[in-house]
């Protein structure tokens, strides 16, 4: 009962209600209904016809929400979401191409080899730090790129569909892709991240690693001085941190329309809308799988009430600006190491 | 000729308003806030600009009011950060968003388009000696800032803050004050960058046409350790590293691999750079 | 957002037709979707019907307007672009009875219930090559795409093409914008500008989306000259944009609606010089109070036109970088 | 009960100061005189409220009632600069200084002589120059503070305060950190400053330096005033009465331990600040580390606790090598750690209490199968709390909420439980008051006895001569000279540590 009261009080639902309220007034000013606003972002996103989509959205935002929340959790920040994200879906549609595999064998092992792309390029940018001193929020921001670029040269040249106008690979075999639910866009890939979740809070609950990752993060030295050792973490961390976005993109490749197309992973910004959940949540699991349940309902629902109302989907990324702010200045996690870092 | 004027003066154009920017996000650094909203601040002064100097048909009014929009805008850093000690990472990321959206939210209040907006009679920045005024402005304060921050009483105390805010505050020195000023001037300055992308490298608003000089910037304020003329010479590289892909093109280099480019180019520095520190700062360690 | 104003003007009195266009990016300053939107508007009006236009920004909001499209099952969606060629063959498959018209491009497999609509930019390019060919006192011209794609090099190989045919010694060059926001980064488009005019290139083909307002101040700035495209970009750099590759996709919309209710779905219309869905402002009425630099230039039209006719007749063959 | 000489002006005056903070009312109607020319010492155990009645005089916080007159004025200070300004100066016992500038730019650090705005660097080095010169503060106006050692740092304190013309000079526990030596050297130059006219006022929990240099001393208790005594005329027991409440026995020296088989042994250790140090120690028995803080023994600890890098030499932990072993390895084969920083190492003060008692249990008694049952962590800190007196509402608090001596109780009593052969403890009592004093003694001797080998490193001599069985000095990284128990007073050990000792061998 008391958690449910603190809750009430918390700067979470203060930052939402503000949000709201900022956003309502911007509505009141630019002469559309606040009411019909919000009530069209909730039905679009939640009604029979959005939750499919606010569902396939929370797949790919909560993947890579988790993923960033996973270094973030011991305090280190993975700016290269993007990059792992990208060639953890080329890797997945190289696999689904070119594996004389019956096509379940092949979708796991496209599965695996898009986490395992995105893992070794995650654990690069850990290299970069612990062998070089590069700072691992710089070094994962610059190798992103390269990538991003990489698997554009490769989707334009050497694995192009032929004849197509489109910079994408050929379409994936028949039979190799993630089951759906129904007609709908949901696929098993949604049961992974809810997976990747569950696991992620018992690890950060009730294990010793997890343990040990929580209090690198309030304290690193701390955790350093009973024998946790720092470089081998930040390895750890990030090679899954890294799995999980590529699995993300992997997810991305083995979904509709089954193919990688340049650019379709990265274009919507889960990377951000991701970081940004698991930065509000100070990285706790649960408060991760709230933030990115809530900014899927903010982009779906906001998309839907561009359709129908006047009002531009520009205002729910206003909103969520607003929230974020507002939660920002009232919350902090540990982040003292980064400080220390960036101050280089 | 690969290396020309032409591939220095491209680079120049290209620095200008990271330079602004990486300044701003060094200021505060030594101030002891990480600025990583500087390309929100930019492209809010991109639109500040672009607004007046329509609405006023004066392209210095533009530079004014970016100016002062941006360091307005910067105080949510200012306030979040340093008053309310909130995260200063979470703030500038939700800025770099809000800016986005209120930008492209503004674009269709204010002139009723979307994307971009562009009109032959909006007044650009004059160029004087092939560079806007701005770009005199932005070399002008490297100079400045190197010497406020190593000579001038201002900036002993910025550092001071930077490094010991409570040995400050003990010795009557207010680190929010001098915390909230590195914020304001970053903001007036990204604000320049911004009026310096909108109405110097080109004359139109698009949506977030900063494409990531923002970052770009942050970027440049670790490789330079927030020092000014350390921060000017990893803009000016990363400025040459572009400069140089757009030539490589025209050798049939694929777009995709002068894309990358300047970012591989500027982690290869940041390699060399801290290895070199490293092997200085080992034996110096061991003294103490 | 117009469009959708005028969707909540139905109601009572539609008693005719309804159309759903799907855009692929926001509309904005985007020339060909806002002719797009005036095609749909134009079918809404011949028909007395209603329309609505959903804007999206990338690929999970495409798919997110096709499904809601197909949910409101108008008479017609029509989707524009490459992009949306998987999503339509999806959805064809599963709505068989709702009709669904593609322009510029088409699903690989035929379906019954998809009408296409593809054009011929490449002929149009061609022609401003040669315009091009004809103007460049330096013999050298390029171009500048958005990005390294095969639709975009339909807007820089055939204007080398042009070029080379009517003065085989010009040289040229081609370079894409790229980088982290490839259409919106016009002063990135501007600086791959100047470093073609710092060849000495004098004559740029203008492909950068929203960048070529960057291409048109670099050119002016140099005294160079640029060629627009979609629609009449003259008057946005007077002196400086000499011709624009019109591409009618307002007609290709209005035509290709009355096709697909027409019951002649399941067939794809090719749009080129001959159709009339491809041309230049210049060989257009109204060149005159175009602003466009071509007008001052009627012997090149001259022979640009005399080129027109021999690709219309079909005597003359414009490779298409996209059918590779 | 005011035996103050009334003849001299009172120079700092503190009537009905009341400080109240959330659930704790740290200062209640404090009365205090310091009169000009006096050393005034104030002392009480750790929250008597010290530090908080120095800061409300400072102007860092602000009294909820009282009042303040400076030279016989009524003054409020809004802020430190007001208090400077009347002629306040204050050193912290963490010093407030900025590590990557020069000693010159600290001391003039926001009172700066200038040109034209800017810093007048060459004033500000004369400046320094002539202050260290009047007032026997010698040090180098352009080293990097951050490369000096701490007595130098805090004549940089100093230094800064004369720059500001401070008649009336505060420190926090200024010598906890200093050997008696430099401790000596500091009531020196104290002294000078007040035969000049200026006034000391003293923090501190340490009765010998009260006793031999302040004039007058204050006691708090619990926020209150417990007594004002004229230093010639008290005792320490009568101080330390004052302060606990009770009486207690001072100065206690603990019976000699029974050494038994080798635990640790340490042969020609080389580190980057540690040069060939060789050392053995044995279960039950307590070796002592003196040394002059700098001189090595917190890298000679890092490197034994695997936080250091060892370039030479060889370290045996109960017969295995561990020289190269990760942190882990020498946890896991019997080695406990308290670390000097409590705040920074030792702990980390968001996390819980719990979490923070859990730290190297975690993966041994709490864990099964990497498996760490939230249950077992809380059962685990209930159970160390009570048994180590650990004052916390409950084990779910931050350990940021525990006051400094709990802090430390809560860490040794954690390092203590590991129960293992070799247990290496550093400043264990630093800023902690009498009374936990002797329960963190108590506790170690009890290790001992149990059959434990304990490294102590302390800077605190009474305490290195009341606990160990052996006693080694550091100088420079060295090894420089090894007593048994009772084999030197304070005075050889003091001078030793200065480096002016001829090395003493003993037989282990
Ligand atoms: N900022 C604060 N907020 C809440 N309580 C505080 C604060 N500062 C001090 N206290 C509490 O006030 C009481 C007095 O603390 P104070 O710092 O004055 O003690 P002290 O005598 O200096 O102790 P020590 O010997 O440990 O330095 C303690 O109970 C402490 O926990
Ligand atoms: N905000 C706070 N809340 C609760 N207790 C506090 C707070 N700030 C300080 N204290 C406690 O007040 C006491 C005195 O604080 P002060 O800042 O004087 O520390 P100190 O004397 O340097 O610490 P130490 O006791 O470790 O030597 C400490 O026990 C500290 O834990
Ligand atoms: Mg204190
Ligand atoms: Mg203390």
């Amino acid at each position: 009962m008391n958690r449910i009261a603190g809750a009430l009080r918390s700067p979470v639902t203060f930052s939402v209600l503000a949000g709201v309220l900022i956003g309502a007034l911007f509505l009141v000013g630019t002469g559309a209904d606040p009411f019909t606003a919000y009530g069209a972002v909730l039905s679009g996103s939640l009604g029979a016809d959005g939750i499919g989509s606010t569902l396939t959205t929370v797949t790919s935002v909560l993947g890579l929400a988790l993923a960033l929340a996973i270094p973030l959790r011991a305090g280190l920040i993975n700016l290269g979401g993007d990059g792992q994200l990208v060639l953890g879906g080329m890797a997945a549609a190289v696999t689904g191409l070119y594996t004389p595999l019956p096509a379940p064998l092949t979708v796991l092992l496209a599965l695996l080899a898009g986490m395992a792309a995105g893992a070794g390029y995650a654990a690069l940018a850990a290299l970069c730090e612990n062998h070089f001193g590069v700072p691992l929020l710089v070094s994962s921001l610059l190798l992103s790129y390269p990538a991003s670029s990489l698997a554009s040269y490769l989707a334009r040249y050497p694995l192009k569909e032929p004849g197509s106008s489109l910079p994408q690979t050929r379409q994936l075999p028949d039979g190799v892709a993630l089951p759906a639910f129904g007609s709908s866009t949901v696929t098993v890939g949604l049961l992974l991240v809810a997976l990747a979740a569950a696991t992620y809070w018992f690890t950060d609950r009730r294990t010793a690693i997890g343990y040990e990752i929580r209090m690198t993060g309030l304290n690193s030295r701390f955790a350093a001085y009973a024998g946790v050792e720092r470089g081998g973490l930040t390895l750890r961390l990030m090679a899954t941190s890294g799995a999980l976005a590529g699995l993300v993109g992997a997810i991305g490749v083995l979904s509709f329309p089954y193919r990688f197309l340049d650019g379709a992973l990265t274009a919507p910004g889960y990377t951000w809308t991701g970081l940004t959940a698991a930065l509000l949540a100070g990285a706790a699991p649960l408060g991760t799988v709230l933030a990115s349940f809530f900014f899927a309902v903010l982009q779906v629902g906001g998309l839907s009430m561009e359709r129908t109302t006047e009002v531009p989907r520009e205002l729910t990324q206003v909103l969520q600006a607003i929230v974020i702010v507002f939660l920002a200045a009232r919350l902090r996690f540990p982040r003292g190491r980064l400080r220390k870092k960036a101050a280089v | 000729m690969f290396f020309d004027s032409d591939l220095l003066m491209s680079a120049l154009r290209a620095l200008t308003p990271i330079l602004l920017a990486a300044l701003g996000g060094a200021l505060c650094e030594r101030a002891g806030v990480f600025n990583i909203g500087l390309e929100g601040m930019m492209l809010m002064g991109c639109f500040t600009a672009v607004t007046t100097s329509w609405f006023t048909g004066s392209p210095w009014l533009g530079v004014l009011a970016a100016a002062l929009a941006a360091a307005a805008y910067s105080l949510i850093l200012a306030v979040g950060a340093v008053t309310l000690r909130g995260d200063a990472v979470v703030l500038g990321i939700a800025m770099n968003l809000l800016a986005v959206g209120l930008t492209s939210f503004l674009l269709r209040t204010v002139f009723g388009v979307q994307g971009t907006f562009d009109d032959p009679s909006l007044a650009g920045l004059p160029l004087v000696g092939g560079f806007s005024p701005l770009a005199y402005l932005a070399w002008a304060a490297v100079a400045v800032a190197t010497l406020v921050l190593s000579r001038h009483v201002w900036g002993l105390r910025l550092r001071g803050v930077g490094e010991a805010p409570q040995a400050a505050a003990t010795l009557g020195v207010s680190p929010a004050k001098y915390q909230y000023a590195a914020v304001l001037v970053s903001g007036v300055l990204c604000g320049l960058a911004g009026a310096q992308l909108a109405l110097g490298n080109v004359t139109l608003f698009s949506e977030n046409m900063t494409a990531g000089r923002g970052w770009i910037a942050v970027v440049a304020v670790m490789l330079g350790r927030a020092l000014p003329l350390g921060v000017l010479l990893a803009a000016l590289l990363f400025g040459l590293a572009e400069a140089a892909g757009f030539r490589l093109q025209g050798l049939g280099l694929p777009q995709q691999a002068t894309d990358a480019a300047p970012y591989v180019v500027t982690l290869g520095a940041l390699f060399l750079t801290t290895a070199r520190r490293r092997r200085r700062t080992t034996p110096a360690g061991a003294v103490s | 957002n117009a469009a959708a104003k005028d969707s909540s003007s139905e109601g009572a009195k539609s008693s005719g037709k309804s159309f759903t266009l799907v855009t692929p990016d926001a509309v904005g300053q985007n020339e060909f979707l806002k002719l797009a939107v005036d095609g749909v508007k134009a079918a809404a009006k011949a028909h007395d019907g209603t329309q609505k236009v959903y804007e999206s920004s990338d690929t999970a909001s495409q798919q997110q307007n096709v499904q809601a499209a197909v949910e409101a099952k108008p008479d017609v969606i029509v989707l524009v672009g490459f992009e949306f060629a998987d999503l339509v063959a999806q959805q064809a498959k599963a709505h068989a009875d709702q009709q669904f018209l593609m322009i510029d491009a088409c699903t690989t497999k035929t379906f019954k219930n998809v009408g296409c609509a593809v054009f011929r930019e490449h002929e149009g390019v061609y022609l401003a090559g040669a315009e091009a060919g004809l103007l460049s006192k330096s013999g050298k011209v390029g171009a500048v795409d958005v990005l390294d794609t095969p639709q975009f090099r339909r807007y820089s190989d055939p204007f080398a093409a042009g070029a080379r045919k009517v003065a085989a010694k010009t040289s040229t060059s081609t370079r894409f914008v790229g980088g982290q926001s490839p259409f919106d980064d016009s002063a990135r488009a501007k600086e791959q500008a100047n470093s073609l005019l710092s060849k000495g290139t004098d004559q740029i083909m203008a492909a950068a989306a929203a960048g070529n307002y960057g291409v048109f101040e670099a050119a002016k700035a140099k005294g160079a000259f640029a060629y627009g495209v979609d629609v009449n970009q003259c008057v946005s750099s007077p002196g400086t944009v000499v011709d624009n590759v019109i591409k009618r996709t307002d007609v290709a919309v209005e035509k290709g609606i009355d096709q697909v209710l027409g019951g002649k779905a399941g067939t794809t219309v090719s749009y080129g010089l001959k159709e009339g869905g491809i041309s230049l402002t210049g060989l257009e009425a109204g060149v005159d109070s175009s602003k466009c630099v071509i007008a001052q230039h009627k012997d090149v039209l001259t022979k640009v036109k005399a080129l027109r006719d021999q690709i219309v007749a079909g005597e003359l063959k414009v490779d298409d970088p996209a059918a590779s | 009960m005011t035996p103050q000489r009334a003849d001299a002006e009172v120079a700092v005056e503190l009537r009905g100061i009341t400080k109240r903070f959330p659930g704790t009312l740290a200062n209640d109607a404090v009365d205090l005189t310091v009169r000009r020319g006096e050393i005034h010492a104030l002392m009480g155990e750790n929250g008597a409220g010290k530090s908080t009645l120095m800061s409300v005089l400072y102007g860092m916080e602000r009294p909820d009632a009282g009042e303040i007159r400076i030279d016989g004025r009524t003054v409020t200070f809004a802020d430190p600069g007001a208090a400077m300004a009347a002629g306040l100066g204050m050193v912290h016992q963490s010093f407030k200084l900025f590590d990557s500038l020069t000693v010159a730019e600290n001391v003039v650090f926001a009172a700066e002589p200038r040109r034209f705005g800017l810093v007048d660097r060459a004033a500000a080095r004369r400046r320094v120059r002539e202050l260290a010169a009047e007032h026997g503060l010698a040090v180098d106006p352009d080293a990097r503070v951050g490369d000096l050692p701490v007595g130098l740092r805090q004549r940089v304190e100093i230094l800064k305060l004369l720059h500001r013309g401070a008649r009336t000079l505060i420190l926090d526990e200024p010598t906890a950190v200093l050997t008696p030596a430099e401790a000596d050297a500091l009531f020196t130059v104290l002294k000078s400053l007040t035969a000049q006219g200026r006034t000391v006022i003293l923090v501190t929990h340490k009765l010998r330096e009260v006793l031999e240099g302040s004039d007058n001393v204050t006691v708090l208790r619990d926020g209150r005033v417990v007594a004002r005594l004229r230093t010639a005329e008290t005792t320490a027991d009568e101080i330390a009465a004052a302060m606990t409440g009770r009486a207690v026995e001072l100065d206690r020296v603990h019976a000699p331990g029974t050494p038994g088989d080798v635990v640790l042994d340490v042969e020609d250790l080389t580190t980057d600040a540690v040069r060939e140090v060789g050392l053995t120690v044995r279960a039950g028995e307590i070796v002592g580390i003196a040394g002059v803080a700098g001189n090595g023994q917190s890298e000679l600890i890092e490197a034994l606790a695997g936080l250091r890098r060892v370039t030479a030499g060889r370290v045996t932990l109960r017969g295995r090598d561990i020289t190269h072993a990760s942190a882990t390895e020498r946890r896991a084969r019997g080695l406990a750690y308290v670390p000097e920083d409590r705040h920074a190492v030792g702990t980390a003060p968001a996390a819980s209490v719990a979490d923070n008692l859990a730290m190297g249990h975690h993966r041994r008694s709490l864990s099964s199968h990497g498996l760490l049952p939230p249950a077992a962590v809380r059962a685990h800190a209930r159970r160390l709390v009570e048994r180590f007196g650990v004052k916390a509402a409950t084990p779910e608090v931050p350990a940021s909420a525990l006051s400094g001596g709990n802090l430390q109780k809560l860490l040794i009593g954690r390092e203590l439980a590991h129960e293992a052969p070799l247990l290496l403890v550093e400043q264990p009592t630093r800023g902690v008051d009498i009374g936990a004093i002797q329960n963190i003694h108590d506790e170690l001797i009890a290790y001992r006895d149990a059959g434990h080998a304990v490294l102590l490193v302390s800077a605190e001599l009474s305490e290195i001569r009341g606990l160990a069985d052996r006693v080694l000095v550091m100088y420079e990284g060295r090894v420089t000279a090894t007593y048994p128990k009772d084999g030197a007073d304070e005075r050889t050990l003091g001078l030793a540590m200065a480096g002016g000792a001829a090395p003493v061998e003993v037989g282990d």
